[in-house]
């Protein structure tokens, strides 16, 4: 069993966006007009979160992708009256869209608010349905949905390797934001097994979890840019 | 044997002719039953016009919801991250409402406090009718409402959600059947006295229940027990809803001290809502006998010391905060206190404290319906504040999030928050005209016990010099000790209305 | 109710279910279930990842498609394209959404001139028809020369099919407006490095980039090339840093490791101060120093004295007075000419997007690094060798060029500041007939300016944009071209650090609307004029196979492969001191090494071999004289508020309450850049992270500048200089500097699409007709601008 | 009977029991699924194998319906007289690909859009034959209006639990 994770080192990411883009195109998460967007129904499962402490010239900048971080002990699967939300068993919360009934509690449980709510049916313009991923569902409107590590390239790379007759392998799983990621600043991989970068490079020193007090433990590790205290 | 049983053996009797005689009925009614069951036979127009108002908003309501099931969630104010608004603060507020009649009326029919009589069917009715609609709204905010099956199909016992769904399932049926019950001697009169389309359903309600002796005792019996059941049941109900909010980490959700501050607020509420519903009700149903000074004045001090211990909770929830200083917390805090939500906040503290506890500080205040209205209305609007100010300033500050949320409810939303006040007035009016909204039986039996129960009562807090003769009635409430029934049951033996005794036919 | 009568209802419920399941149901047409919402599967399965390049931008990265039952489904950098290393820059991926998108044009659509222009579907053959009747006319009179292409980008298989065919009607006229908009650059390397071609920059090697106002991680030459050197340089230890000399808190200045705060179009001075501090220093390389001929003084052309530019450094761009103008602390500024001095390998990178500096500004960054000796060093500036393509039969340039002496002062000046100089003149416009590529080719051309003015006299235009833009706004006839991924096609990109390349491939997937690349239109043109060789190409892929064969002779380079970026990786790391090998394909097996290329997705040689330093400096010091006789022709005689660099720097004084102006910060926004690009919310919203940007131009200020103005967040402000005036959303935040006003300078705004409903134009419409500096570029930082509320909210 | 015996009301509701259950009904009832040309199972299958049409029900994620190519691959002629047989002309021009649209087989088991499923991790590495899913596809003699087997999650549920298999969610659920 592996236990997926990621790191994203902040000293590289330039912060481009291409993550939060390719998510959009890899997950068909619908584009938004925008009257939606500024009634804050954006569906986005990974966002580029970019705040400004302090008056202009000491100003901090925090700028990290931030998408949903599979916790360990995510808060958001406990609430879940139906059990639409759930650790899956390889650690990865996994929500399956056609059991929730759209109560929203987990949303407002995660203390990340990564999770997004269809409040309106999906909208592709005559034509656009054509560049639908066909490996992911098309979430109805009145659930919950989420980053899913993109989940069912682990489905189609797991059914490769059965057909194959062999066992995972090392990026034959990989998300579509750690794929594209001009930078390399994302990499992706089981965070059990020793002998991968992502294990490695979690133990590094500029290492951090986000809101690690909350004792979530999420599965996605940041690295602090270099030469910044937290 | 007690006059009481004299009457009550004249029912068995009448009943005991299969079919109602279709005589005029107001021959053999009772004064009491003249008086109250006035309401139900006589509609006035104020209430048709009232009544055509609700129905026309419930039914707009409606409309809106509908609306939405077309068009989905996205016609409603709420949006990432502030995925609650108005309809779980609905849904906490009704509940909270809840718990006047069960609470209150058990309570006091466990604490034999005699002067409960009167108002304890109406409290009940409150509360039945206003669990429905507590609940509905969360149907109203599901996503997929179709899917709500999957609550019971596919449980996950870990989410206080569903702990919720099971409390108030059973907390609905508990003060169903509170409600029902004690109905059921008054079902019999009315079938006795109230022709008409009406009598058939009297019939089908009260079940073959002819209200001899050996019924009224055994229902007593029962009813007893079941408030001291109803009891725990409500203050869990109220607890859960809590940690609803309780157990997630959100900042000013992860309280500890929810649960009793929620159940302290729903009980504050409830007894408000009663109050509410006695002023009316006395006006609108000319029940000014039923409902005396008397009953204002003890609600009243119930209410006051329901305002403090409010106060003491909301005080104790944001002082710790504020000491503790943490900066999740305290974004919420801020918001809260001096933020946007300040005036929301801050009307809330006026609603719930400040009017109260002015105007419930006199008992000449106390006593004044008019004032004890002006009174339950601001601390129900408060209270409405305070679910509000509890949910949403914790979603519109989220730990992390790009753009500063804000939260607008839209026409849907308020329409259904309309809706429900309306509907739910609908069914009380409607309840009205079937029912009575006073205890018949429980008001004459508290009449006829009032007088030799008070001065048995007097003896039994002294030291018995002669024979302890009275000690305990057979047959009275639940076989309980006066002695345990404290002051409160004493006066309204004393003050009780004086009415002339029941004239047999 | 009786019983009998209950169970009458019932029966007839029965029956009716009855009748309904077993009769009715089957006349009924099969329900519509939501997965038939999506496209069916129903075809024969099939899946595969086609190679292409990406038509986003001029960096022509390879990447490779995803193909489900002959539909893009998605994308990825190819892990063989040396540059991008199997990254994409986010405008790169919004390309499936946009050959998706549900505004592009379904085929060639003629416009109607006058006042409301009328448009109407037309056949390909009456649209070539109506192109070819002017065209065939003016030929045959001997004036093909009043032909022009504008291209969107100078590079690859179009632009040459364009040069070669319109050569051989008898016309010069192709002109490249970069998408990337560096229409200051070209002449700023005329002038210092005698060649109007862009700058190359040694990332790979550099070991501190100094960002004068550069956007260099937003969009920047070629982005996924940037960010993977970035990404490369600081996984891990960081042998990469960073400092970013500007005033607003881009997206660069978020990432840079130093942030050097100065006032809004005073990067130059900087830069100049920095210069100098080496020079006093005497730091830096002394080789590279003394070899700077003339820079104490020398004898021009003319054989006048002219003092060098050491000395002008000296007396104009103290530290002292660098600081005074640029607001940046004296020590911060003599700190930095330490880095500077310190650094093994660094490289100044001049502001090429947003013109705050235009000319005059890259022309300074360029003396930084030519007295820093960093021109044609291992991690410095040089000259990119262009990839060895052959050339198409019949292409024979031809004379007359608008954008070169004598009709514009420096060679590679913009067609369309050649347009305003003729317009200010009265003169007639160039062309009888114009093709346009797309919008982009317009670069920010926009009504209000007398170029623009002037564009609309010409007869007959015609622009070949996928999807409605600012090309087809001023357009006669559209003939829509075909996306990179539907025809074959060849790019060099922009920029390739050291080392030439070349992207190619074939079409990926079928054309989805009725169009046609644009080469085959130029090349149909051709033909009608019966002015092509025999041996021209016959289509767009016969011209590309064509150029690449060209490569198979080439004595180093490789198609792209995946060792050989591993090869490419070590190298890079420095931990194999020698370039990776090279195997060209012997000129024999043309067609073989051809087809791998394309198969492959490109070529590369990889030689790190910049041009040689000696051919690049003489030519340096020549451009550095001509800079100080343009800068005293061109900058120093214009309106104090227009001037390039110093009396911006009074505008920019901090906020008295409240000021009757804010000094104008044009910001770059990279990903919105080319093509039909702004019509994607996915790029809308990633746009400028720290301010939201969203689907309005937006305009950055401070709570300094907001509060007294009651200016809050999404406020719809009116922005008025001398020379325009615009709407935009208020953006209120830390990162704009008090005293300033950062708005974008958003050419690509004039984009239309369902999406745009509100963009309007950007800081390029404050400064119409602004010509600032040697070459008409637009030079507007620190423009004073009127900020009003309109009282209206986004 | 008569009106007389019953009230109208009665025969009012009845009407409105009646139509309303009707139209239950038939919204509620499965739609046909028809197809272009009487295909015959039975008759193919005898000589060969589903995975001769169905070209990715052994190796691919999905079956797959074969194109009319495949028809004709085989079949010179039209393989079949009367009601909507297509002419030797037609035939021809869907072999060689020009003329009209061939015709089009429709789906018949229908897998909803949320659901992963891989047939050769079915077929090719569980071994499970066709018919554990489909019944006896391969014995019809026309092409069937109603899948023969509907499946219900609760049957993948009750396969994987008898093979001792994954029943995680997301394994299937995407």
């Amino acid at each position: 069993m592996s236990r997926w994770g990621m790191v994203v080192d902040l000293g590289a990411c330039t912060g481009c966006g291409a993550c939060g883009v390719a998510c959009r195109q890899e997950n068909n998460v619908p584009d938004v007009d925008e009257r939606t967007w500024r009634n804050g129904r954006q569906r986005d499962w990974l966002q580029l979160v970019t705040k400004v402490e302090g008056r202009y010239h000491d100003a901090q900048v925090e700028s990290y992708p931030l998408m949903c971080l599979h916790c360990d002990d995510a808060p958001c699967t406990k609430v879940c009256p139906v059990g639409a939300t759930y650790s899956d068993e390889e650690g990865l919360v996994a929500q399956i869209y056609d059991r929730c009934i759209g109560c929203r509690y987990c949303t407002n449980a995660c203390p990340y608010s990564v999770k997004t709510f269809n409040w309106l049916d999906p909208v592709w313009p005559q034509g656009t349905e054509r560049r639908q991923n066909p490996d992911v569902s098309v979430r109805p409107r009145g659930v919950v949905e989420k980053c899913t590590m993109c989940h069912h390239r682990h489905q189609k790379a797991d059914d490769r390797a059965r057909f194959e007759g062999r066992e995972l392998r090392h990026g034959d799983y990989t998300p579509a934001c750690v794929e594209i990621c001009p930078a390399g600043a994302m990499i992706f991989g089981d965070l059990d097994d020793p002998e991968s970068e992502v294990s490695k490079r979690s133990e590094d020193k500029r290492a951090y979890r986000l809101m690690e007090e909350l004792g979530t433990e999420p599965k996605v590790v940041f690295l602090r840019p270099h030469g910044k205290r937290s | 044997m007690s006059p009481s049983h004299t009457t009550m053996s004249t029912s068995p009797m009448t009943m005991s002719t299969s079919q109602p005689q279709p005589t005029a009925p107001a021959a053999e009614m009772t004064v009491h039953e003249r008086k109250i069951f006035a309401h139900i036979t006589t509609t006035g127009v104020g209430f048709k016009v009232l009544y055509v108002i609700f129905a026309a908003v419930a039914a707009w309501a409606l409309a809106a919801w509908i609306w939405q099931i077309v068009h989905g969630l996205g016609v409603t104010g709420m949006n990432r991250p502030v995925y609650w608004g108005i309809y779980i603060t609905n849904f906490v507020f009704f509940i909270g409402i809840s718990h006047a009649g069960t609470l209150i009326s058990a309570i006091l029919r466990l604490s034999m406090a005699e002067w409960r009589r009167s108002i304890t069917r109406m409290a009940e009715v409150i509360t039945v009718l206003v669990i429905a609609f507590g609940a509905g709204n969360i149907i109203v905010d599901l996503g997929r409402p179709e899917r709500l099956l999957n609550i019971i199909l596919h449980p996950n016992f870990r989410s206080p959600l569903l702990w919720d769904v099971c409390s108030i399932s059973v907390y609905l049926i508990g003060s169903a059947t509170y409600l029902f019950l004690p109905m059921l001697p008054d079902l019999v009169r009315l079938e006795r006295h109230i022709g008409g389309w009406r009598r058939p359903l009297y019939r089908a309600l009260r079940m073959g229940y002819r209200d001899t002796p050996e019924q009224r005792e055994k229902l007593e019996g029962f009813i007893a027990r079941l408030a001291v059941i109803v009891i725990p049941i409500a203050v869990s109900v109220h607890t859960v809803i809590s940690w609803i909010f309780a157990m997630t980490i959100q900042p000013m959700w992860h309280s500890t001290i929810f649960g009793p501050y929620f159940v302290c607020g729903a009980i504050f509420s409830g007894i408000a809502a009663i109050l509410t519903f006695m002023v009316v009700l006395r006006k609108a149903f000319h029940l000014e006998e039923y409902l005396l000074p008397v009953h204002f004045d003890y609600l009243g001090r119930l209410l006051m010391v329901m305002t403090l211990f409010w106060l003491y909770f909301t005080f104790a929830e944001h002082w710790t905060t504020w000491y503790g200083n943490e900066p999740d917390e305290m974004a919420v805090f801020r918001s809260k206190v001096t933020g946007e939500f300040a005036p929301l906040f801050w009307t809330m503290v006026g609603a719930c404290f400040v009017v109260p506890f002015t105007l419930l500080s006199r008992k000449a205040w106390r006593c004044n319906p008019t004032i004890m209205l002006i009174v339950s209305i601001s601390i129900n609007i408060g209270m409405y504040l305070e679910r509000y100010t509890i949910i949403v300033p914790t979603l519109v500050n989220p730990r992390v999030f790009i753009t500063p949320p804000h939260y607008q409810p839209s026409w849907v939303e308020w329409s259904i928050l309309a809706g429900c006040f309306a509907g739910f007035l609908l069914c009380y009016m409607t309840f009205a005209k079937l029912f009575p909204l006073i205890s018949v039986w429980e008001v004459e039996e508290g009449i006829e016990r009032g007088a030799q129960e008070g001065a048995a009562r007097v003896r039994g807090y002294f030291p018995s010099v002669s024979e302890p003769a009275a000690r305990l009635e057979p047959g009275t409430d639940g076989g309980v000790q006066p002695r345990e029934a404290g002051g409160m049951g004493q006066p309204a033996a004393k003050r009780g209305p004086r009415l002339p005794a029941r004239e047999e036919t | 109710m009786k019983r009998r009568d209950f169970f009458t209802v019932i029966g007839g419920a029965a029956a009716g279910i009855t009748i309904g399941r077993a009769g009715l149901a089957n006349l009924l047409p099969p329900r519509v279930d939501p997965a038939a919402r999506r496209p069916s599967l129903t075809a024969t399965p099939s899946e595969r990842e086609a190679i292409s390049v990406c038509g986003g931008c001029a960096a022509g990265c390879s990447v490779l498609l995803r193909v489900v039952d002959e539909r893009i489904v998605g994308m990825r950098g190819s892990p063989r394209d040396p540059l991008g290393m199997g990254g994409v820059c986010p405008r790169g991926l919004s390309e499936v959404a946009a050959f998706y998108e549900p505004d592009r044009l379904l085929g060639p659509v003629a416009f109607s001139r006058g006042s409301q222009r009328t448009a109407h579907r037309i056949e390909w053959k009456a649209a070539l028809a109506k192109l070819d009747e002017p065209v065939v006319k003016l030929v045959a009179a001997g004036r093909g020369a009043r032909i022009g292409v504008a291209l969107s980008s100078g590079r690859g298989v179009t632009s040459a099919v364009a040069t070669s065919v319109l050569a051989s009607l008898g016309s010069p006229h192709v002109y490249a407006v970069d998408p990337l908009r560096d229409e200051a650059v070209r002449p700023t390397s005329t002038m210092l490095f005698g060649q109007p071609v862009a700058p190359g920059y040694d990332l790979e090697r550099t070991d501190v980039i100094f960002a004068f106002g550069a956007d260099v991680l937003e969009g920047w030459l070629s982005p996924s090339f940037v960010a993977r050197r970035f990404g490369r340089g600081r996984t891990g230890p960081r042998q990469l840093q960073l400092v970013y000399v500007g005033s607003h808190l881009t997206q660069t200045a978020m990432r840079a490791d130093d942030w050097i705060r100065c006032r809004p179009g005073t990067e130059a001075t900087v830069a100049l101060a920095l210069a100098g501090q080496l020079l006093d220093t005497g730091s830096g390389s002394k080789s590279a120093l003394e070899a700077v001929a003339g820079l104490r003084g020398f004898a021009d052309e003319e054989g006048g004295q002219r003092e060098g530019v050491g000395a002008a450094l000296r007396r104009d761009y103290t530290v002292a007075a660098a600081a005074q103008q640029s607001g940046v602390p004296a020590a911060e500024i003599r700190r930095l000419a330490r880095v500077f001095a310190a650094a093994s390998a660094p490289v100044a990178i001049g502001e090429r997007t947003a013109g705050s500096a235009g000319m005059f500004g890259l022309a300074a960054v360029h003396v930084l690094n030519i007295v820093a000796g960093r021109v044609g060093r291992e991690g410095g500036v040089f000259l990119p060798r262009p990839a060895p393509v052959a050339a198409l039969p019949g292409a024979a340039a031809v004379p007359g060029r608008l954008d070169a002496p004598p009709i514009s002062r420096v060679a590679g000046t913009s067609i369309w500041r050649v347009f305003r100089e003729l317009a200010l003149a009265n003169k007639p416009p160039p062309f009888d007939v114009l093709l346009l590529e797309d919008g982009a080719a317009l670069g920010d051309l926009g009504e209000g300016d007398p170029a623009f003015a002037l564009l609309r006299k010409i007869p007959l235009i015609v622009s070949a944009a996928t999807g409605l833009d600012a090309s087809t706004a001023v357009a006669d006839l559209v003939l829509p071209a075909t996306t990179t991924f539907e025809q074959t096609v060849d790019v060099e990109p922009a920029s390739s650090g050291p080392f030439s390349a070349v992207a190619a491939a074939e079409a990926a997937v079928p054309r989805l609307v009725d169009g046609r690349p644009f080469a085959d239109v130029l090349l149909h043109l051709g033909r009608a004029a019966g002015k092509l060789t025999a041996d021209a190409p016959k289509d767009v892929a016969a011209a590309v196979r064509h150029r690449l064969s060209g490569l198979a002779s080439a004595e180093h380079g490789l198609a792209y492969t995946t060792p050989y970026s591993e090869r490419w990786n070590a190298h890079a790391a420095g931990r194999a001191n020698s370039p990776p090998g090279s195997d060209a394909g012997d000129g024999k097996n043309a067609d073989a090494f051809v087809a791998a290329v394309l198969a492959q997705g490109g070529w590369v040689d990889p030689r790190a071999e910049l041009s040689p330093p000696t051919a690049a400096r003489p030519i340096a010091v020549h451009g550095l004289v001509r800079l100080r006789q343009q800068s005293v022709a061109g900058l120093f005689r214009m309106p104090s508020d227009e001037r390039a660099w110093l009396p911006r720097s009074e505008h920019a004084a901090p906020a008295t309450n409240p000021p009757q102006t804010l000094a104008l910060q044009p910001i770059p926004v990279g990903t919105l850049n080319g093509r039909g690009a702004p019509n994607r919310p996915a790029l809308l919203q990633t746009a400028a992270p720290h301010v939201q940007a969203g689907f309005r131009p937006w305009a950055a200020l401070n709570p300094a500048d907001a509060r007294p103005r009651g200016i809050a967040n999404t406020d719809i402000l009116r922005l008025e200089t001398a020379h325009g005036a615009i709407e935009v959303e208020a953006r209120v935040t830390e990162g704009a500097r008090p005293g300033t006003i950062a708005v974008p300078w958003a050419p690509w705004a004039r984009g239309t699409g369902r999406y745009l409903t509100h963009w309007t134009a950007g800081a390029e419409r404050l400064a119409q007709g602004v010509a600032s500096d040697a070459i008409g570029a637009r030079t507007v930082g620190g423009l004073p601008v009127k900020v009003a509320r309109t009282g209206r909210k986004a | 009977m008569t009106l007389g015996r019953r009230s109208k009301w009665v025969w009012a509701a009845t009407a409105v029991a009646f139509c309303g259950s009707a139209a239950g009904a038939v919204w509620l009832s499965p739609r046909p699924t028809r197809q272009p040309l009487p295909y015959n199972h039975a008759a193919h299958t005898a000589k060969s194998d589903c995975v001769l049409c169905h070209q990715g029900s052994r190796d691919g994620l999905r079956a797959g319906l074969p194109g009319i190519q495949v028809c004709t691959g085989c079949h010179a002629t039209p393989p079949f007289r009367g009601a909507g047989a297509p002419t030797q002309a037609q035939w021809q021009a869907w072999d060689t690909g020009d003329g009209d649209a061939p015709p089009v087989w429709n789906r018949l088991f229908r897998l909803p859009s949320h659901v992963f499923f891989s047939h050769r991790r079915h077929t090719n590495v569980a071994g499970l034959p066709c018919a554990r899913c489909h019944g006896d596809m391969k014995d019809r003699r026309t092409p069937p209006e109603f899948p023969l087997r509907t499946l219900k999650m609760r049957d993948c549920i009750g396969c994987h639990e008898a093979e001792k298999v994954t029943t995680d969610c997301a394994r299937c659920h995407r």
